[in-house]
């Protein structure tokens, strides 16, 4: 067994080293996500590229000590791009048993543990974790680095004249924790230190608990020598700018706060709570100053329907959710696609289907968001690729409701909302011109469905405006407004309204290759958040020699030009989703495009090797 | 308030398609005298909808309208006015609309008190869909969908509206057109949620139901005038009167004989003791305003945050959008 | 000019004549509905074969006498096998100016009209209607064969002292025309005379008014000899057995009380009423007798949980609604999905999206009945062909939903809900067996989600069964039913659920030419209520040498198996639907099958004419 | 009635996954133990939920149970009762569940008077999604969709029932134990619908929200029982009571002054007057059963419906399918 202090001769991370991979686990009351943020921040701050996966395990808070009350954060970081959160961790920091327990599946062969032995000592933490002896002791963890340090007793020395309880004492282990890991890799303590003065300002009993903690976690690294210096991993060679760590929910509020002040028009986002869209609402309820109102209504229909109406009022409904939601504003996007006004619907998509697993990841709600309505009833899907790409997505799904009047649905993933990476600031000269056009001058009014040649969208008319009265809703009505019964009418109408969706396509870059060139061997279409880890497995089957492509999809409706010309030229193309082939399906049934799957519905993004290997697999031969 | 536009302004040139005779041709007489009266520019009004022929009344009103979802008017109603709290919002719902599929979003707007008027048109029927039982419908009436007789009880709208905490509640039938008017001015006045329960008379499929109250005899013997500061006095020459019974209930009482005992009407008392009693009122049907007390309009209040979060704002959206831990790459 | 009483050389039908198709219309208040079920009645009583096309145009009750308050009423009959309403009618029966004004454009050059003069001799029901001068005097009826009929002056008469008001009298109207169209097609009036005695019981005054209307139409077309004899269409040959005339909800109605009877399950009916879909519920709501309970729910939502509420008590839940509701239920269908419940969902399509034309018919709900959920949550799909085939198709989907522990979803159709055909009623042998196989005995149990191997259904155990208290919700489970987060259990319990009802598929009969034969020139595919018109348009391109075949799917989800090879063997294929294309989409995307599409979205049935046309065109070449 | 299971039996195997000191602890005891008194067979409970905290609530209770969706509890429960009016159906729910996405069916179920008993678990916050405001969270209060505050006025749960024409209405308190399983022994046995609001305390996003009433001085000063046929006093000694305040309203009185004004409850009383008075109240707290009046339950009526139909039956399933007007076809 390894005792604490004992000096090892080689730094925690084997490979490369200048790219690791940590997983802080604990319980659920532990503190887990707010040390993982923070290590996070303050390792963007030292400007190297990251992508981060928390994941809290239940819905409800499970009593402590237990396997499903278990909480963790990992994240990746290097000096050059990172595009997934890793597949197995190099370093696991547990906090107790039912943690190591959990997670040591996800650790590496030989990687390192830094274990809470406070946590060990005591035989119902143990029992509750399921282990019948010390796992510290039996030798179940021969094959591992493992550091048994005293994170709970070292704290509660820290502490002890800090005249704090007991239980306000045993929640700083986290800092302590994060103190440690910053010694490890070399982060400054600084920003976490002014992020706990903000924090606390009303507390400075807990701010100063907070501050001792981690100064004595990070001396305590820097004493004990768990390593013989701390590994330094220098920054990532970006692009010159201000950067900033952003989360995928964040940048969504970020975004309609863009939108209301570029706009100059009154964004209302009308939600209803739930995970893992939640935090949306909360972020975005701050930004008032900026223009943007929150409501949060009695229910998802009544959300989306506030959200309508701030439209027809002549603002910029938002609405966001998780997939159950969706479901629930199915009959309002019908509404929305009928009287042609703007809409932005986001759904941060949750595993599935029902309830099923509210705090996972899946990319399962593809096709309910294309047909999820009765009737023809087309609308364009948008799906961002990364966390700070929910920025840029957004805004893009803001333009699309306003030039084509039109509502729209953005597909988010659980994996995005809550994990972050860092994220270059655009200035005010890179983010989008948005012009709502709205109709003011009767005498330009033809008709309330005389549309735009060019977008073929109808004219926008906010209430107030004198001579320009009219009545919309969700009757079928010819181009003057008037409701119509009429066949050919109805006809007329359905088709103008799929023909202005497929339209939008003009206005698109026509599809790209993201890595590889036509003529390769294998062509790996995704979309959404798994953008990452294909990247990334095509990047390195690319380096072992395998003629590989990818192509990435954010619009899902209306599809880019040029896609099944270009998938044409590959001898096979591969569909690599998070659901059982519902892209795929699209891909067939639109293009006729002959497509093979792959697909996991695990409620966790891919795992890179799964990916390589199944790209293997289909390329064959291979170098490297 | 500068001249407002004429009656006759507010109707369109859509032709009108309900059955005739029915009640909602009244109402829509009344909603445009008295949204003539309120000197409002045309484009200032918006009528917004569920599904029911009730919602059919959008398409009937010059004015901005929304014909939206069964049921789903308030909210829709909610977020024009968040957004515009310079409108004047009114919904058009029906029994159905209103209390069966859209019972939950009626009662969460008057609870949030947002600036919209609401005039639900109660015939105690499914109109569009051809007679069903609603939730106001009689216990034990026969209709298409319960041919053995109705099983439930009927809802109160009035008082369902009071525990939701409505602000202001009032009654009126589709007939009584001066009564409605009155009634459509006050809500309109009202700053916060108003309801407006219109008893209307559905000739097709549920003729009579408030006969009690619109037949000569009845105006006479069955209608109590809500009037404030005024006795609940009803009946021929205000021969009947209400006063409390002691036990918390309202006891029918003779004015001529006890005349202090007779409950003055108090449509501004701060809590709803006395509108709870008068809402589960069979008979007499009072018509009137119910309550009217002043509580801060949900879309002025959040107004009035916005303005204040935007004068205390500290830096413009490059601050935002960097935040507090920025970092600059050279 | 053409006078009343005028006879004519021929006969009304002009070519073939022994099928005819008629179309009464007038004033949505003139019981025209009445009048043409009462015709279809008779006319199935006296053997034809027929289909019929009831057309309300608008949910509001618009104002007499205007052109939106038309009301129509179309009948196809034969000896022969009838399998549409008839593309243009023959005879036009027209109550009043407006009628005439919407209806003549559907019916053929030279065909019959039958107009109530009266209606004619008011100049405000002439401008209502949109006329400037009586078309019935300004020769603008040239071409067609004009009989004027004082309808109303005539029933006048005739109740002349029968004691009713004016309005009563004139709501008598619809029989003087009912019994004039009897004479012209010699069907009896007896059941007629039964019929207004059974209805009018508690009304003798106006049972005996509108017998008498009843007889004087008849005798009207006696001595007034508008035709020289009445034309007698011979009976059709069928199948030998008890037949009757049924319209598809109706047909629905009697489904359920078949199914409550034959498996000895409590049924539970909980709806909410929504055109065209309530009259199902009104139906079956006098049906308790027969084990039916019916429920009318606040909202959809409500109503589908109240009949997912009944299959978990060990009944069977049913929900009936239409588009706009099924949108509402989305999340409950994905709730039944993971809960794997039993549970039959009836849509009663109409035209879309949105409240769109809620009294017209259409076939866009397709996509959303298989993927309007969140998630993976594959389910059933069925869709019945005909009004008699809802009866066949609802007790099909019983059959699967109990069978393999599922909710599935039945597609009619506003044209099969409110058309009619005969119907040969099944014996009590010819009626399936429907065994529910309940769980009961606590020794067989082995967990809420161990499957059983054929069917891979999960054991349905109602509550009140001691010993086998169980929990089931929305949250992924494990094959014991306790809520696990595990990412293999999660994708197991995918792919199980989805193998499950891809199994569905062993049990149904392989895919089946409807008409015509492998290696013919052009397969047309087609789903639910376009049958009649497509079988029609296929025969008669037929008849003409055209090498064409067609095949009908009752199965959308899962498809029949073999339908690939079978299609594979037509050098082309196309899908015909009432809507943008949605079965070629799902067929293309699912088999990979180049399909053509084509496509009408009017909100009214196919007309043969234009499908042969687009058949010729494919086909070419073509005699005959 | 035999032997009914004891109160271990009641509990599940799963680990029962609330925050450690959550209210729904005390709760889930007091339901086993009060179960356990009923006599009633393990299998004959059936327990229904809808989705929060306190929705878990089947999981940990070994009888039949479905945890359903958000809001959508009554539906299914309904649907249970009407095809096993012999079962004995619980709901679980809580204030947002109940309340906010769930407010229509709610009040559609206590008005149809279905016979389900409604355990609403009211901790005025959304517990499951980490704290939001719910519809009765207090105005001005701050949460993380809030940060300004509440800006609506809440509902009061007991006094929406009432309105809704519910037969049975109680509250009472996730920590007494005694009082609490006797309302739901009382629920049990009620014919029809029964709801009781339990107040709950979630110590994690809304700690002490009822400390007035569960505190131990609370418990004297703030708490009123209520109790058929005995006076409404409370405070210490039963010091304070409730009279009527002669303008419809309640007042305090000194019963040692003025004992026979002091209002004596009852809950049995055919209108709904002093008990929606007592649904208002905020201070002293009501606790106990506010109304218990009978009407059929919609299940009965239902059943005997059906059985009258199968008696007056007059042919089977070959004369339904042919119908009056069948044809032979030889
Ligand atoms: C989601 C949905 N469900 C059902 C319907 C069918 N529907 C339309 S109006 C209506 C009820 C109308 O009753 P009410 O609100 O009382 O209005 P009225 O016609 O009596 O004025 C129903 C059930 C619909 N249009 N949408
Ligand atoms: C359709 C849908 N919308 C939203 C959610 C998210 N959600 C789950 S529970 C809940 C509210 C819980 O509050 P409450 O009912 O008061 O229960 P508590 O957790 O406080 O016991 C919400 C909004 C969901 N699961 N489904
Ligand atoms: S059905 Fe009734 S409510 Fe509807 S328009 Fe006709 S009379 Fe009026
Ligand atoms: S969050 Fe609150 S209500 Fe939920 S389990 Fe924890 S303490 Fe209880
Ligand atoms: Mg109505
Ligand atoms: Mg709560």
């Amino acid at each position: 067994m390894i005792t604490p202090g004992e000096p090892l001769a080689s730094r925690p991370v084997p490979e490369g080293g200048s790219r690791v991979t940590i997983r802080i686990a604990g319980d659920s009351g532990d503190g887990i996500q707010l040390a993982g943020g923070r290590f996070a921040g303050a390792t963007a701050l030292a400007g190297n590229d990251l992508a981060t996966l928390p994941d809290f395990p239940a819905e409800i808070r499970a009593p402590a000590g237990t396997l499903p009350g278990v909480s963790g954060y990992q994240i990746q970081f290097a000096s050059t791009e990172v595009l997934t959160p890793g597949d197995r961790a190099d370093v696991l920091v547990a906090f107790n048993p039912a943690a190591l327990r959990v997670n040591l599946p996800d650790l590496r062969p030989g990687g390192v543990v830094i274990v809470n032995s406070t946590a060990f000592e005591d035989e119902t933490g143990l029992r509750k974790a399921g282990y019948e002896t010390n796992p510290l002791e039996d030798g179940s963890l021969d094959g591992y680095r493992v550091h048994p340090v005293a994170i709970g007793r070292l704290t509660r020395e820290a502490l002890a004249d800090s005249g704090l309880g007991a239980r306000q004492v045993e929640r700083c282990k986290n800092f302590f924790a994060l103190g440690l890991l910053s010694w490890m890799f070399a982060r400054p303590l600084e920003p976490t230190l002014r992020w706990i003065e903000r924090r606390f300002r009303d507390r400075p009993d807990l701010a100063e608990a907070n501050r001792r903690a981690l100064t004595a976690g990070y001396h305590f690294g820097d004493t004990a020598r768990l390593f013989e210096t701390p590994l330094e991993i220098p920054p990532a060679e970006v692009a010159a700018g201000v950067w900033r760590a952003l989360d995928g929910n964040e940048a969504i509020a970020l975004a309609l706060a863009t939108l209301a002040e570029r706009s100059g028009l009154d964004v209302l986002l009308a939600s209803y709570p739930i995970t893992p869209a939640s935090t949306v609402l909360h972020r975005t309820s701050r930004l008032e100053a900026f223009g943007v109102t929150t409501f949060q209504a009695e229910d998802e229909i009544g959300a989306v329907g506030a959200a309508l109406g701030a439209s027809f009022a002549g603002g910029l409904g938002v609405t966001t959710t998780s997939g159950p939601g969706l479901a629930l504003k199915g009959e309002f996007l019908g509404l929305a696609v009928m009287t042609e006004l703007p809409l932005v619907v986001i759904d941060i998509q949750r595993g599935g289907p029902s309830t099923g697993l509210p705090t996972r990841t899946e990319q399962a709600d593809l096709l309910m968001a294309l047909f999820g309505r009765h009737g023809e009833a087309p609308l364009p899907v948008l799906a961002p690729r990364s966390p700070g790409d929910c920025f840029w997505t957004v805004l893009e799904a803001a333009r699309i409701a306003l030039r084509s009047m039109t509502p729209v649905v953005v597909l988010s993933e659980g994996y995005l909302a809550n994990g972050s990476e860092p994220f270059r600031v655009p200035g005010e000269d890179e983010l989008p011109e948005i012009r709502p056009r709205r109709l003011s001058d009767p005498q330009r009014f033809e008709g309330t469905y005389v549309r735009d040649p060019e977008t073929l969208a109808r004219p926008w008319i906010a209430p107030g405006t004198p001579g320009l009265e009219h009545r919309i809703g969700g009757l079928e009505k010819d181009e003057l407004g008037r409701v119509s019964y009429d066949p050919d009418n109805h006809e007329r109408m359905v088709a103008a309204r799929a023909a202005k969706i497929a339209r939008i396509a003009d206005d698109l870059p026509p599809a790209a290759l993201e890595e590889g060139e036509p003529g390769d061997d294998l062509l790996v279409i995704g979309w959404g958040g798994t953008w990452g880890a294909i990247t990334e497995a095509v990047r390195a089957e690319r380096a072992a020699g395998r003629r590989v492509a990818s192509l990435h999809l954010r619009h899902l409706n209306p599809l880019p030009r040029g896609l099944a010309e270009l998938a044409g030229r590959f001898p096979r193309v591969l569909v690599a989703e998070r659901n059982c082939g519902q892209l795929a399906l699209l891909l067939r049934g639109r293009l006729g495009l002959d497509v093979e799957s792959f697909t996991r519905v695990r409620g966790i993004p891919f795992v890179v090797a799964e990916l390589r290997e199944r790209i293997a697999a289909i390329v064959g031969g291979g170098v490297s | 308030m500068g001249r407002g536009p004429t009656r006759k302004e507010f109707a369109t040139d859509q032709d009108v398609r309900w059955c005739p005779g029915c009640g909602d041709y009244a109402i829509l007489a009344s909603v445009q005298t008295a949204f003539a009266k309120l000197g409002v520019p045309r484009e200032k009004f918006v009528v917004v909808s569920g599904i029911g022929c009730s919602s059919r009344f959008p398409y009937y009103m010059n004015t901005y309208g929304f014909h939206t979802l069964h049921g789903r008017a308030p909210g829709v109603a909610t977020g024009i006015k968040l957004t515009r709290p310079d409108l004047s919002v009114w919904v058009v719902t029906g029994d159905g609309d209103a209390l069966a599929i859209g019972a939950g979003h009626l009662l969460h707007a008057l609870r949030r008190n947002v600036g919209i008027r609401i005039l639900l048109f109660n015939n105690r029927i499914y109109g569009l869909t051809k007679g069903q039982a609603s939730p106001t419908s009689e216990t034990g009436k026969t209709t298409p969908s319960t041919p053995g007789g109705v099983a439930d009880r009927p809802f109160r709208p009035v008082a369902l509206a009071l525990a939701a905490g409505a602000t202001f509640v009032a009654r009126s039938v589709d007939r009584f057109g001066a009564h409605l008017q009155e009634m459509i001015e006050r809500a309109a006045r009202h700053e916060g949620a108003a309801l407006i329960e219109i008893l209307q008379n559905c000739n097709i499929f549920n003729d009579g139901a408030f006969a009690e109250v619109t037949g000569r005899a009845g105006r006479e013997e069955n209608v109590l005038y809500l009037e404030h500061g005024r006795p609940l006095r009803f009946g021929p020459d205000g021969s009947r009167g209400l006063a409390l019974d002691g036990a918390g209930g309202l006891v029918e009482v003779d004015p001529g004989q006890a005349p202090g005992r007779v409950l003055v009407h108090d449509e501004r008392a701060p809590d709803s003791a006395v509108p709870d009693l008068l809402a589960r009122l069979d008979a007499p049907v009072p018509l009137g305003v119910f309550r009217d007390v002043s509580a801060p309009a949900l879309e002025q209040v959040l107004r009035e945050r916005r303005e204040a979060a935007r004068r205390a704002r500290d830096g413009g959206l490059a601050e935002l959008l960097a935040g507090p831990n920025a970092w600059t790459v050279p």
